[in-house]
């Protein structure tokens, strides 16, 4: 019957045939087969034209500066030299022309320099329009962004060996010029922006002139070997693996900038009569040694938030509040947004992903705002030398039960049925989440009470006393909707195999991994169930 | 829409035919369902793919045993789909975004408000309970299978090798448990509580409450709370729902609407378009009629003018006749006249 | 009376009653099958594909395809079309025929038959566009047994319930040709609670306009069709009326349907419109709309317009053929080939040999009762002792 | 009765089949009308 039924049903089968093939021909050619590139440039793109004819132009740079170190030519074969000798940032001009001339200048430059070169009988570039102008690219861009951190500056304050004029400098109106001045420096972007502005080039082409030009030529001030000095390729610094590659300093020495160790954060002086909150102990020794650079936490410039940030918001700010700069959850710049994603982490996420995110702690303001009120703060500043002189939150508790008597193992086996009692290694879980908390000076700062430890699993319960038992809650036959409480197998198994799975462990891989099963199995589960 | 509708109701009242008028306010399309209506929650990202549910379900519903047992977990290898022999299946999902960690998926009836079931049966076997279940009635079910087209979540299943009494099999939200006080087999079974019973309302504000205070872990959509006009089982998820096997692409339609537009013209056709063939053959047949009089009018005209021509030529036949005759007579007097003056002349001579 | 002694006559082995016995033979043991291993037994339905070849081929083309009746009967009957007056009959005698087949092959697909009036009878579901077809199909088939009661009842000789059903013609057209109206729509009607399932280009909320707008071209194209049939084996049979007016129906029936493929083919480029599905037509679903489309459409309605220009016979009798063809692809279409177009290759539906066996077979014994009607009673003919009919 | 429809589906299920019941209760009555005025119509013929 099987085979048979396929002759009288060709007519029919025909016609799915010529449907399905036909749809299955244009699903293959969506799949596309592009080689990722760090150093793609898209020529035309920024261009402002109305009707781009063709496709932009995924320039490969490394491809061209390659081919041009081959042949021994430098950067002036297509950047000139202005008249201090510098290579100019564009292409084959030193000034902007009008759009009509860059396109012609392009297509002179670009096809001449392939069809010389082709004609000298060496590999060359391509000449006709579709192969630059791809309709689908040969190439897509993986280019990341690349920043200086801490690491990075380190050493470049090490090779230079701390001529940090170097690098920094500030602009001096009076004399036009740009001088260094200790005690200033501050973050390129400061006034290097998105975009060119009035003297001031765009951060763009500072960076790659400064950096590149630096590389290639060092100071003779600076002692670098011939080549040794940092990386000139586009892939260098905004590919992905070469990023990786980078060496690391671990810990490097703090950046002097003449900033306090330990500040209490609050409104700025305009504001700080409308302010009645406590201010906030803020350690900027440890932040420093958290983050990967200032900018982490500060924008462009190295002002206090409370510089731009008013408690009414305020121009300069875009109307971010002091408020909302500090308490954003979505925000990598603010306190509450960094301090969420770091719960996130694997040793943090076991108790912190059972928790609401973004929940006001139990200590509410006061687990931040723990300094002195604001019209303390000049007298109470110079105190402030370490972070135990203002501790977080309500005071501790007393524990209403001996440590000791902290059980090793908790035996579950309220549900027992199928399985043998789960023993729970009680008081390893305990140590290993203390052992987690000591490694964070943020941790330990937010978890310095031994009572809070406790309610990671044992939430709802009151601190320092002696935990009920979880069915005293969680009852065994059905959820509680209206607390969204689930029934008491549900909350062992979302408790323990939630915080397993935020932890990334693998074990247990299935129900004996904590629960024997029992000898004699009840045949059906349903009729020795609940109820 | 519904100015129309309460014109129609009021129009109903005034024949007396309606008897039940909706509650004041329930636009066309919205109407208060069942207010302890239950249903249960699927927590996707809680369900670690035991196959309990399964078991439970075969358990409570006495299907036959399963080819290979619950825990073999060699079953998830293949995509499933609930069936006559399953009224629940769980599949597993491997999602690009989580890569190494397999997300899995229970399927089952989904207990539609407006269960697209129910609408298309024509022996109305299908019924929407006051407790949420969509149940099926076999004793009088035909077997014309349209539930099953119609479904847009591909449920009801069909006992395709019964000869003569095949019934369409799904799952029932386990009504005659529910009846009893018991839950349904499924939720009872789940380990994970990733399956929660409760009354919908309940439950949609349990999933909301997930999903605030844990906007990263879950998509913010409660899967099921408008599809298809909303069903009683409700879904939410840590990944997108079409990256685990649901259609996205359902809408907000209620099955009930998408047919109500064309069946509400079938009245409006009994209706007009006996009038409308009645009038046009009353034309047809007066137009007839009338050209049959006129023609006869002309046949009779026509004859008549053929008479009267006819009856003119004759008449002035006649007239040259009697004119020829009396000439003739008058020629043949003459003649004979003639002749005998002739004939006496010669005897007198 | 002298007439249906040609039939027995025929010797009992010519080829088609060999080749019909053989086809009935064959159906017989599918039934059996059917109702002794169920649908599973003789179908390749399964819980995906839950209707077939049964439901797209017997149900939706037969009724489509037995539209000829109530497109005839509105022509003579309500339109006053005299000249297609000899059409009617042998028109009226497929459409009973047909819908019979229909309710016989539904026997077949139904898990259990004898539960149909059910609807109608126990527990009624009104909401269900398989509710208005089944009792409108119900109504139509009493109806087209009525009107084609006469024939019977001229070869029987029952005077007196002839005349009863002649006097009721024009309120059976009139009912005819609502239910008619009601029906045929209402099978489009059928996948509009399927949106998620049909292809998008074939779904549209116009269905049930383009089944009635469709059904009435394939009645006009199936009398044409069928009379080239009959012309060929039964023109011993018919009258001088109806071979003088053959040639008239042919030429008057083919001008309609250019009319009426031309005014569908323009409500489907608007159905398209209205779901913007233009960019649809470029995949492989939209070349195969498009063939439907231009091949099965648009091309017949042209040439039926030549046909009629030229007063080409032939052309027409050939071009109702293909609209036939058409009409039975776009109820294919619709009900399997892009049904369930999402679902992956493996799943879809082929029909198995013995659905398509059983189609033959219902239709085998159309054909056998449709040849022993017109051998005996006055269906090309006008009898004898009743031709004061009209 | 008078709790009221609880889904669109209900609502549906109780005016199709009322409108039902009247197409067919019309249509019945069509035949009395289409009588009456036929049976005029022949006095006339």
């Amino acid at each position: 019957m099987q085979a048979s039924q396929w002759i009288p049903t060709a007519l029919l089968g025909a016609l799915f045939l010529c449907c399905l093939s036909s749809s299955g021909c244009t699903q293959e050619a969506a799949a596309d087969q592009t080689t990722p590139r760090a150093d793609l440039i898209a020529i035309g793109e920024r261009l402002p034209l109305e009707e781009l004819e063709r496709p932009s132009v995924l320039f490969p740079h490394d491809l061209h500066t390659e081919v041009m170190t081959e042949r021994e030519g430098d950067c002036t074969l297509c950047h000139p030299a202005n008249p201090d000798g510098e290579p100019s940032p564009s292409f084959q001009r030193l000034e902007e022309i009008a759009e009509d001339d860059l396109i012609d200048l392009y297509h002179d430059e670009c096809i001449g320099c392939h069809q010389e070169t082709a004609d000298a009988g060496q590999l060359a570039g391509p000449v006709a329009c579709g192969d630059c102008h791809q309709r689908e690219p040969l190439y897509a861009s993986s280019r990341l962004p690349f920043g200086m951190d801490k690491s990075l500056h380190y050493r470049h304050v090490k090779a230079t060996e701390e001529r940090c004029e170097a690098c920094h400098h500030v602009y001096k109106a009076e004399t036009d010029e740009l001088v260094y001045a200790k005690g200033e420096e501050s973050s390129c972007r400061d006034c290097h922006r998105e975009k060119t502005e009035e003297n001031r080039q765009a951060f763009q082409v500072v960076a790659h002139q400064a950096c590149i030009g630096c590389h290639r030529e060092p100071p003779p001030e600076i002692a670098v070997e011939e080549g040794a000095a940092g990386p000139q390729f586009c892939a260098d610094c905004h590919d992905l693996d070469h990023q990786l590659a980078i060496e690391r300093v671990e810990d490097p020495p703090r950046l002097d900038r003449g900033q306090e160790d330990f500040l209490l954060l609050s409104a700025s002086e305009a504001d700080l009569e409308s302010s009645e909150l406590r201010t906030v102990p803020f350690s900027h020794v440890d932040h420093e040694a958290a983050a990967e650079s200032c900018r982490v936490c500060h924008h462009e410039t190295l002002d206090r938030c409370s510089e731009c940030h008013t408690l009414k918001g305020g121009e300069e700010s875009e109307g971010v509040t002091l408020y909302q700069a500090a308490h954003s959850m979505t925000s990598d710049h603010s306190c509450v947004g960094c301090h969420e994603s770091e719960k996130r982490a694997a040793t943090c996420a076991g108790c912190h992903d059972q928790m609401e995110q973004g929940r006001v702690p139990e200590a509410g303001c006061d687990a931040c705002h723990a300094g002195p009120l604001p019209e303390r703060l000049q007298i109470e500043r110079s105190r402030f030398r370490s972070l135990d002189d203002f501790r977080p939150g309500p005071a501790e508790v007393a524990l209403s039960f001996v440590p000791d008597e902290i059980p090793e193992t908790v035996e579950i086996g309220a549900l027992s049925d199928r399985y043998e009692p789960a023993v729970m290694p009680h008081r390893k879980i305990l140590e290993k989440l203390r052992e987690h908390i000591g490694e964070s000076t943020m941790a330990s700062y937010f978890h310095d009470h031994e009572d809070v430890l406790c309610q990671g699993c044992h939430h709802q319960s009151p601190r320092g006393e002696k935990p009920p038992l979880c069915e005293s809650c969680h009852r065994a036959e059905s959820a509680d909707l209206e607390l969204a409480k689930p029934a008491l197998q549900g909350a062992y198994h979302q408790q323990c195999l939630g915080c397993h799975e935020s932890m990334g462990l693998q074990e247990p891989s299935d129900c004996t991994g904590c629960h024997e099963e029992k000898r004699e199995v009840s045949e059906t589960l349903a009729s020795s169930a609940v109820r | 829409m519904s100015i129309s509708r309460r014109r129609f109701l009021k129009s109903m009242t005034a024949f007396g035919v309606a008897m039940t008028v909706p509650k004041a306010g329930g636009a066309y399309g919205s109407f208060a369902s069942h207010p302890d209506s239950c249903g249960v929650l699927h927590d996707i990202t809680l369900c670690i793919g035991c196959r309990l549910c399964e078991k439970a379900c075969n358990e409570v519903n006495d299907l036959p045993a399963p080819e290979r047992p619950f825990d073999d977990e060699s079953v998830l290898e293949k995509r499933r789909r609930s069936d006559d022999k399953s009224f629940t299946v769980v599949n597993r999902y491997q999602v690009d975004s989580r890569p190494g960690s397999p997300i899995f998926r229970k399927l089952q009836c989904n207990h539609c408000r407006e269960p697209a079931c129910a609408s298309s049966c024509f022996v109305a076997a299908y019924a929407k309970t006051p407790e949420g279940a969509v149940v099926y009635d076999p004793s009088v079910c035909v077997g014309c299978r349209y539930c099953m087209i119609a479904c847009p979540f591909d449920v009801p299943a069909y006992e395709y090798d019964e000869a003569l009494e095949p019934k369409i099999m799904k799952c029932t939200l386990c009504h005659p448990r529910l009846l009893e006080g018991k839950l349904p087999g499924c939720v009872e079974a789940c380990p994970q509580e990733s399956l929660l019973f409760g009354r919908r309302e309940d439950l949609i504000a349990v999933a909301r409450e997930r999903i605030h205070r844990h906007p990263d872990r879950y998509v913010d959509h409660i899967y099921g709370e408008h599809e298809v006009g909303g069903t009683n089982w409700l879904y939410i998820s840590g990944v997108p729902f079409e990256e685990v096997g649901f259609r996205t692409d359902l809408g907000t339609t209620p099955a009930p609407k998408l047919t109500s537009g064309a069946l509400s013209v079938v009245p409006v056709i009994a209706g007009v378009w006996p009038a409308l063939l009645g009038g046009i053959y009353l034309m047809t047949r007066t137009k007839e009629k009338t050209s049959a009089r006129e023609k006869a009018t002309a046949v009779r005209e026509a004859i008549d003018a053929t008479q009267a021509a006819a009856d003119e030529a004759r008449k002035k036949a006649a007239e040259k006749a009697k004119a020829d005759q009396e000439k003739a007579v008058q020629a043949a007097v003459k003649k004979a006249l003639d002749q005998a003056a002739k004939e006496s002349a010669k005897e007198g001579s | 009376m002298s007439e249906p002694a040609s039939a027995f006559e025929r010797p009992l082995l010519s080829p088609f009653n060999v080749v019909a016995g053989i086809i009935v033979l064959v159906g017989l043991w599918i039934t059996y099958l059917r109702f002794t291993g169920g649908l599973g037994a003789v179908t390749n339905l399964d819980q995906n594909n839950a209707w077939g070849f049964w439901i797209g081929f017997d149900l939706l083309c037969g009724v489509a395809l037995a539209a000829g009746g109530y497109t005839t009967a509105a022509a003579v009957e309500i339109f006053g079309m005299k000249k297609f007056h000899a059409a009617l009959r042998p028109a009226l005698l497929t459409g009973f025929l047909g819908y019979s087949l229909v309710v016989i092959a539904l026997t077949y697909d139904v898990g259990r038959p004898w539960r149909l009036p059910y609807p109608f009878v126990l527990s009624p579901g009104p909401t269900s566009v398989l509710f208005e077809v089944g009792a409108c199909v119900l109504l139509y088939l009493i109806v087209l047994f009525l009107e084609f009661s006469p024939m019977a009842l001229e070869w029987l000789g029952e005077r007196r319930l002839r005349r009863i059903l002649v006097r009721l013609t024009l309120l059976l057209t009139i009912f005819g040709i609502t239910l008619s109206t009601l029906h045929q729509s209402s099978l489009g009607a059928l996948f509009l609670i399927a949106p998620s399932k049909l292809h998008p280009l074939w779904y549209s909320s116009y269905l049930p306009v383009f089944f009635f707008v469709s059904s009435v071209a394939a009645g006009l194209s199936m009398v044409i069709f069928e009379g080239t049939l009959a012309r060929r084996s039964f023109s011993d049979k018919m009258d001088d009326e109806h071979k003088g007016t053959a040639d008239a129906v042919v030429l008057g029936f083919g001008k309609a349907a250019a009319f009426v493929l031309a005014a569908y083919f323009a409500i489907k480029v608007f159905g398209v419109a209205l779901d913007d599905n233009w960019g649809l037509l470029g995949t492989g679903y939209g070349l195969w709309f498009l063939v439907e489309m231009i091949g099965f459409v648009l091309l017949p309605c042209f040439l039926y317009l030549v046909g009629t220009r030229d007063r080409n016979v032939k052309l027409i009798r050939w071009t109702a053929f293909l609209t036939v063809l058409g009409i039975v692809l776009n109820r294919l279409n619709i009900c399997l080939i892009c049904f369930n177009w999402q679902l992956p290759a493996q799943d879809r539906y082929v029909p198995h040999w013995m659905e398509i066996g059983l189609s033959v077979f219902v239709v085998t014994l159309g054909v056998v009762a449709y040849r022993f009607i017109v051998t005996r009673m006055p269906v090309f003919y006008e009898h004898p002792d009743f031709s004061e009919g009209h | 009765m008078s709790e009221g429809f609880h889904s669109l589906q209900e609502f549906l299920h109780h005016t199709k089949g009322v409108l039902y019941l009247l197409s067919v209760a019309y249509l019945i009555g069509f035949v009395f009308f289409w009588r009456y005025l036929h049976d005029r119509e022949r006095e006339d013929d």
